[in-house]
């Protein structure tokens, strides 16, 4: 494949995404990936929902006073709304308009930022009432589910990072269009998961 | 030369004949000779399943050996060109229906027993005076022992379940350190004992223990539980429910026995200086005491569960318990001298409820 | 050279048949997205009015589920051409999912 | 523009020949690594089989001691599933699969480099536990409770070995399933696909879903051990039941991955010994697509006696039944193979004859096990180890066995002997049957598996004798095997493209071994076994679906060995962090060291090159 090949708004296919043979495999793989994601992600969810409010004698943590949902929520519009800034994003991307996809992607960056500067803060909130990792195996399970999520945005961070600055000189090619879609289809599903995240843990967990 | 041929077939058949015969082990240890409705229900399962696999294996086994005598490229020679088959619906067919056929009549039974088997409903159940109907005996999983506590008549003992026959006998299952599996063979199986539920099951007895090569049957653990798993075996000695009664009065009695450090006895001395703390000798009790409980230690049928009944084995035991049980919990004695030993082991063995 | 990818220049038709498209996509998605936002709305107000949770829990249950199918079928184009495997797949990961969860909320119940 | 890569020179020195095996994304030579690898830890494993026979030869036996035991049979279980029979399998898939469905790679050559040596070194970091510290001890499944008590460092060796090893399984999983959906040659459609690239497709798909839980239910165990968790602390609102399911959600399906393949080795070396097609290849398809799927759905079969209730026990008892019936579909196909055929007993054709009743009887016994109450009585004691073993030996291992002297010559250009491969194919199958065939009965007589020894006056002794001496026979089957590879590597006596003359699928069109770039021109494939097709026309090759065109290829890369050794590194700081000082520095270099390596991978452009038309016209030139 030649990276220096240059394309027009009018040449870019309408599906670079899978234009080349590489392509249509990181395509494919990455949705493997992402199935394989679902089952793990699963096993997670099981074991908080078998694990949830499971806590020795006398511990008084429980999902219903624990959780506070004004900070949910907002945690919930960064990061929804970050899923249609990436959205925008691979709109331009298809239009072979790199300059607005780098800056779609830019606010997704900041969004999914801000979502974890506050997760960050709620963890440490907790662990401040005294609800910490090992306090009983309720909090492992939350901290483990929730905070496998939060990994999965810090690692979508590090890429998106890498991504923007990595190919900020040379622009949009066959070989890097399918990485920016595959990311944003990484996105999308760790959005995913956050819906669930915050109706099982979260919502349902409000409700006792 | 035939002569030798024939010698040599004899042989071949004596050991296979062997085989087969010890194929089917020890009375008080094989599921293969149940003693009680539980293994009974499950040994028919065996057969009925072992009944239908052999059917099946013959047909394949038939189809398999024609074909591998009439199809060999040496009859054909090297060019030979078999005609290529795709397939074929209605053998397919065949094929799909018959196993279906098959499975449906296994998971029949399989789902009744199931569900007889799982029943403990009666667990709870009470006469008119509010006293319970069945014996239910509360089984606690040690590393490595057994203890076996009867709530109702509020004894408990260790080692050896004593239960009557001709009875269902309800069992409550726990483990109090990491999880084993509660498995006498001969009479049926098998339960684990997790460490965060209690596991429930029943078993019956049928047969009474006395005639035994032992004079009890054997009880095993089935589920890792670390170095000493393979002896963490138990006893289980099954009597007529009159002498049931009998044991379980005779455990009444020992109420409130203690071993006394100004006894004249010395066993009984040495055993309250050094044993009591841990060992009661009260067969009265609940569960969950810190060692075995040993007020039937002279009536028992083995050391530690495993080893012979005999003194020089309760006084090894005691100087270097990990040298026959590796990992279990309880501290060598080896500070302890001769005499006192002598006379600890002569008291334990003296310790008896039974006649 | 032969295995460089072959570029096809679109008519100006065909650029302003893709364009158009390519907006209705996007519209499209924009109204996914509001509709996102309602149900997620309308999940936390349920949970805030302190309705009765046997009524609650099936209904964030089910609006998280119609939340993530436009997620997968708008924003991740799943319905288009070339993701019947890849439909396949997710599906099995989902049968699965669900699997799991059922077994873990039945029969782990002590 | 470079040229071609150092892969076609001969005549190297040692360094250089070091680096090219460590660096190399070539399919064909990573299969060998996956064979070299697997089969090392197949011997390690094996050696600790014989030291566990030799402890139950007689009752009371002290031979080993109960600790060493019981690290024995972890390992022996944990080796034998996750580094010997997987990564077997894997050599021949990766080897195979590419050139039956007419690849030049597959899909991601560096990610199958990086799923093998994460593979390697998770063995590697699992087995030096017997140097450091202790082994793991608490059974291949490491049931929590007794895991998460087993004192020492024995389990975090399993858990971080695992982790590692399984993160390479998944790779090579997704990998395989993306080969397979993308790179098929035209005309290659999925109802053409050879069986042994079906199967691998659905044991990589069942990868795919099976290994992330096996993940996470590792993290569990590693937090609860190493970093303060309660998952499994029943004291602390834990519990140890979660692991169970867990383990048996990912288990019960890794069986699968296993006897799939096995599956698809013995369809091709029947078909291709009774010079006839698959006999109901479309039903043979089928069944194996269902078994995947039902493969998941009766885990709790391993846990009837876990108290889970009489009607999650009915329900999962029922659907295990149902598993025999797609399973009796393909016994019968098999059978119907061979029947009406021109069988030719060959080495390979010997094993997957003797698979045929071995089989059977490891799937009735599993039948049997199915009904639950029965199980009751089954369950955990030797009846479970005579079957399971019917089923991985007399299924998996007879199929790898088959497939190395039936894909040998394909490999190495070079055929193991046909004399000693039988020898040791009789020692082997009759040594099996005595070792496992007892222990049926040793089950039903009570005898608990897992035991370290057992008193004299249980019946047991007899039969335990008898499997002892059964595996030293097996011992000798393997011995000789290694004595066939290493007289055969010496003679090296070259074969052409078809040695078993009776090829059918795409790999036998051309040269043993291929060239690196497998097929100068993409094949064109006519219908179910294409080679075979072509023959029948008069043919010798493939047709070909294009010109002679360059042939882009990727580059050798050294990156994932590193990667994969900073995790290795990682992995004992995680170990050691809380006893000593060093321990945490070094799990963050560890770490840092694999980010390192995985940012230079993301960031420097690794495009491959090009062989161009008259290099290849020149190689294959002189090839003929």
């Amino acid at each position: 494949m030649d990276l220096n090949t240059k394309f027009t708004p009018q040449s870019w296919p309408d599906h670079p995404e899978t234009a080349t043979m590489e392509a249509k495999n990181k395509f494919v793989g990455f949705w493997l990936f992402l199935g394989g994601e679902t089952v793990l992600f699963a096993t997670l969810f099981a074991t908080y929902l078998a694990l949830k409010n499971s806590v020795p004698d006398g511990n008084e943590f429980r999902t219903e006073t624990l959780f506070e949902l004004p900070l949910v929520f907002v945690m919930t519009m960064l990061l929804l709304t970050s899923s249609l800034t990436s959205v925008y994003a691979m709109y331009h991307m298809k239009n072979y308009n790199f300059k607005a996809m780098q800056l779609w992607l830019a606010i997704t960056g900041f969004l999914g930022l801000g979502f974890l500067a506050l997760e960050v803060y709620e963890f440490y909130h907790y662990i401040h009432l005294g609800f910490t990792y090992g306090n009983s195996a309720f909090s492992s399970a939350f901290y483990t589910l929730v905070g496998t999520h939060g990994l999965h945005v810090a690692i979508g961070l590090v890429w998106l990072t890498l991504l923007i600055l990595r190919n900020a000189k040379r622009g949009l090619n066959l070989y890097n269009a399918t990485k920016y879609y595959t990311f944003s289809l990484y996105w999308h599903f760790i959005d995913v998961v956050w819906v669930f995240i915050f109706t099982v843990v979260y919502l349902m967990g409000v409700v006792g | 030369m035939m002569k030798g041929l024939k010698k040599w077939r004899l042989v071949t058949l004596l050991a296979a004949l062997t085989i087969i015969l010890s194929g089917c082990g020890e009375e008080y240890l094989s599921t293969l000779l149940p003693a009680g409705e539980v293994g009974q229900d499950q040994f028919n399962l065996l057969l009925l399943t072992t009944g239908i696999m052999i059917l099946v294996m013959i047909v394949v086994f038939t189809i398999y050996f024609i074909a591998l005598a009439k199809f060999r490229r040496k009859k054909f020679g090297d060019d030979h060109m078999p005609k290529d088959v795709e397939g074929s619906h209605k053998l397919e067919l065949i094929w799909t229906a018959i196993p279906i056929l098959l499975v449906i009549i296994m998971a029949v039974p399989t789902v009744y027993y199931t569900y007889k088997l799982g029943d403990v409903s009666a667990m709870e159940a009470t006469d008119d005076e509010g006293n319970a109907e069945n014996l239910v005996v509360n089984v606690t999983a040690k590393l490595y022992w057994w203890e076996f506590e009867y709530p109702e008549q509020g004894i408990v003992t260790a080692q050896e379940l004593v239960v009557p026959t001709g009875e269902r006998v309800y069992f409550n299952l726990i483990s109090s350190d990491v999880k084993h599996s509660f498995w006498i063979p001969a009479i049926g199986g098998k339960l684990d004992t997790n460490v965060e539920n209690v596991n429930k099951f029943y078993l019956t007895f049928d047969k009474e223990s006395e005639g035994l090569e032992d004079g009890v049957f054997y009880g095993k653990c089935a589920e890792l539980c670390g170095p000493s798993h393979a002896l963490m075996d138990f006893k289980v000695k099954t009597l007529s429910p009159d002498d049931f009664d009998g044991w379980v009065a005779a455990m009444q009695e020992t109420e409130g026995a203690t071993a006394s450090a100004d006894s004249a006895d010395a066993g009984e001395a040495a055993f309250a200086q050094s044993c009591i703390g841990c060992h009661a000798v009260s067969g009265v009790g609940t569960s969950g005491a810190a060692a075995p409980n040993l007020a039937t230690y002279g009536d028992r049928n083995r050391v530690a569960g495993f080893l012979e009944h005999n003194e020089q084995n309760t006084i090894d035991w005691i100087k270097d318990p990990q040298k026959y049980k590796p990992g279990n919990l309880m501290p060598a004695f080896d500070s302890l001298s001769d005499e006192d030993l002598d006379a600890i082991a002569d008291y334990l063995h003296g310790l008896k409820v039974e006649e | 050279m032969a295995h460089d990818i072959e570029i096809i220049e679109k008519t100006p038709a065909e650029f302003e048949y893709k364009k158009r498209r390519s907006d209705r996509l996007m519209r499209s998605q924009l109204m996914m997205f509001a509709l996102m936002i309602f149900m997620t709305l309308i999940s936390f107000a349920a949970v805030q009015a302190g309705f009765s949770a046997y009524f609650v829990i099936p209904v964030v249950l089910l609006l998280a589920a119609v939340q993530v199918g436009l997620q997968l079928y708008y924003f991740m184009h799943m319905s288009e051409k070339g993701h019947g495997l890849v439909a396949f797949f997710m599906y099995g990961g989902v049968l699965l999912a669900f699997l799991t969860v059922l077994a873990f909320v039945t029969i782990i119940w002590w | 523009m470079t040229t071609v890569s150092n892969s076609v020179e001969q005549k190297k020195g040692f360094g250089a020949m070091l680096w090219d095996w460590l660096t190399t994304v070539d399919h064909k030579k990573i299969g060998i690594l996956y064979l070299i690898g697997g089969g090392f830890f197949f011997v390690l494993g094996g050696i600790e089989a014989m030291l566990i026979r030799f402890q139950l030869l007689i009752p009371n036996n002290d031979f080993v001691s109960a600790g060493f035991f019981n690290e024995l049979i972890t390992m022996h279980g944990t080796t034998m599933i996750f580094l010997a029979a997987m990564p077997l399998l894997f050599g021949f898939m990766n080897a195979i699969v590419p050139l039956q469905i007419g690849a030049r790679d597959v899909a991601f050559p560096f990610i199958n480099s990086l799923g093998f040596w994460m593979f390697f070194f998770g063995g590697l970091f699992l087995n030096l536990s017997w140097f450091l510290d202790a082994a793991p001890d608490a059974g291949w499944t490491s049931y929590a409770s007794l895991s998460i008590a087993s004192a020492g460092h024995g389990i975090d060796f399993y858990a971080i070995g695992l982790q590692i090893a399984g993160a390479g399984t998944l790779m090579a999983g997704i990998n395989f399933l993306v080969t397979i959906i993308n790179m098929r040659a035209p005309g290659m459609t999925y109802m053409r696909m050879p069986l042994f690239t079906w199967t691998t497709f659905v044991a990589s798909a069942l990868i795919l879903f099976a290994f992330p839980p096996l993940t996470v239910g590792i993290f569990f165990l590693t937090f609860d051990r190493m970093f303060g968790a309660n998952f499994f602390d029943h004291t602390m609102g834990g519990n140890t039941i979660i692991w169970e399911h867990i383990f048996w959600i990912f288990g019960h399906p890794e069986v699968y991955i296993l006897i799939l393949p096995a599956f698809g080795i013995f369809s091709e070396v029947f078909s291709v010994f009774a010079r006839k097609r698959l006999f109901g290849y479309s039903a043979m398809v089928f069944a194996t697509v269902l078994i995947g799927f039902l493969g998941f759905m009766v885990w709790a079969h391993h846990m009837f006696t876990v108290g889970l209730g009489p009607t999650a026990n009915a329900i999962f008892a029922v659907a295990t039944m149902a598993i025999a019936v797609p399973t009796g579909v393909k016994i019968f196909n098999w059978l119907l193979t061979i029947w009406g055929g021109s069988i030719k007993i060959t080495t390979p054709m010997l094993y997957a004859l003797g698979f045929i009743p071995s089989f059977v009887m490891g799937g009735v016994t599993g039948v049997q096990q199915g009904a639950a109450p029965l199980d009751y009585q089954l369950h955990d004691s030797y009846f479970i180890v005579a079957h399971f073993h019917y089923v991985i030996v007399g299924g998996v291992v007879l199929a790898i066995l088959a497939a190395t002297h039936y894909w040998w010559p394909k490999m190495f250009g070079t055929m193991l002997s046909e004399k000693l491969g039988k020898i040791t194919f009789w020692f082997f199958f009759i040594g099996f049957h005595m070792t496992f065939f007892l222990q049926h009965f040793l089950g039903l007589m009570g005898m608990p598996r897992r035991v370290w020894t057992y008193m004299d006056g249980q019946g047991w002794n007899l039969f335990n004798l008898i499997s002892t001496i059964g595996a030293v026979l097996m011992a000798i089957g393997v011995i000789v095997l290694i004595i066939n590879v290493i007289i055969t590597t010496a003679k090296n006596e070259r074969v052409g493209n078809d040695p078993w003359e009776d090829g059918r699928t795409l790999e036998w069109a051309i040269p043993s071994p291929p060239p690196f770039y497998n097929f100068a021109q993409t094949p064109l494939v006519r219908g179910l076994d294409s080679y075979w097709i072509e023959k029948q026309e008069g043919h010798n090759g493939y047709t070909a679906a294009e010109p002679v065109t360059d042939i882009h290829m990727p580059n050798g890369s050294i990156i994932p060995f590193f990667m994969t050794l900073g995790l290795f590194i990682a992995g004992f700081g995680a170990m050691y962090r809380l006893e000593h000082d060093w321990g945490l520095p070094v799990l963050i270099f560890g770490l840092a060291f694999t980010f390192l390596t995985m940012g230079i991978r993301s960031i420097k452009d690794d495009l491959g090159y090009y062989v161009t038309k008259d290099q290849i016209r020149r190689m294959e030139r002189g090839r003929d």
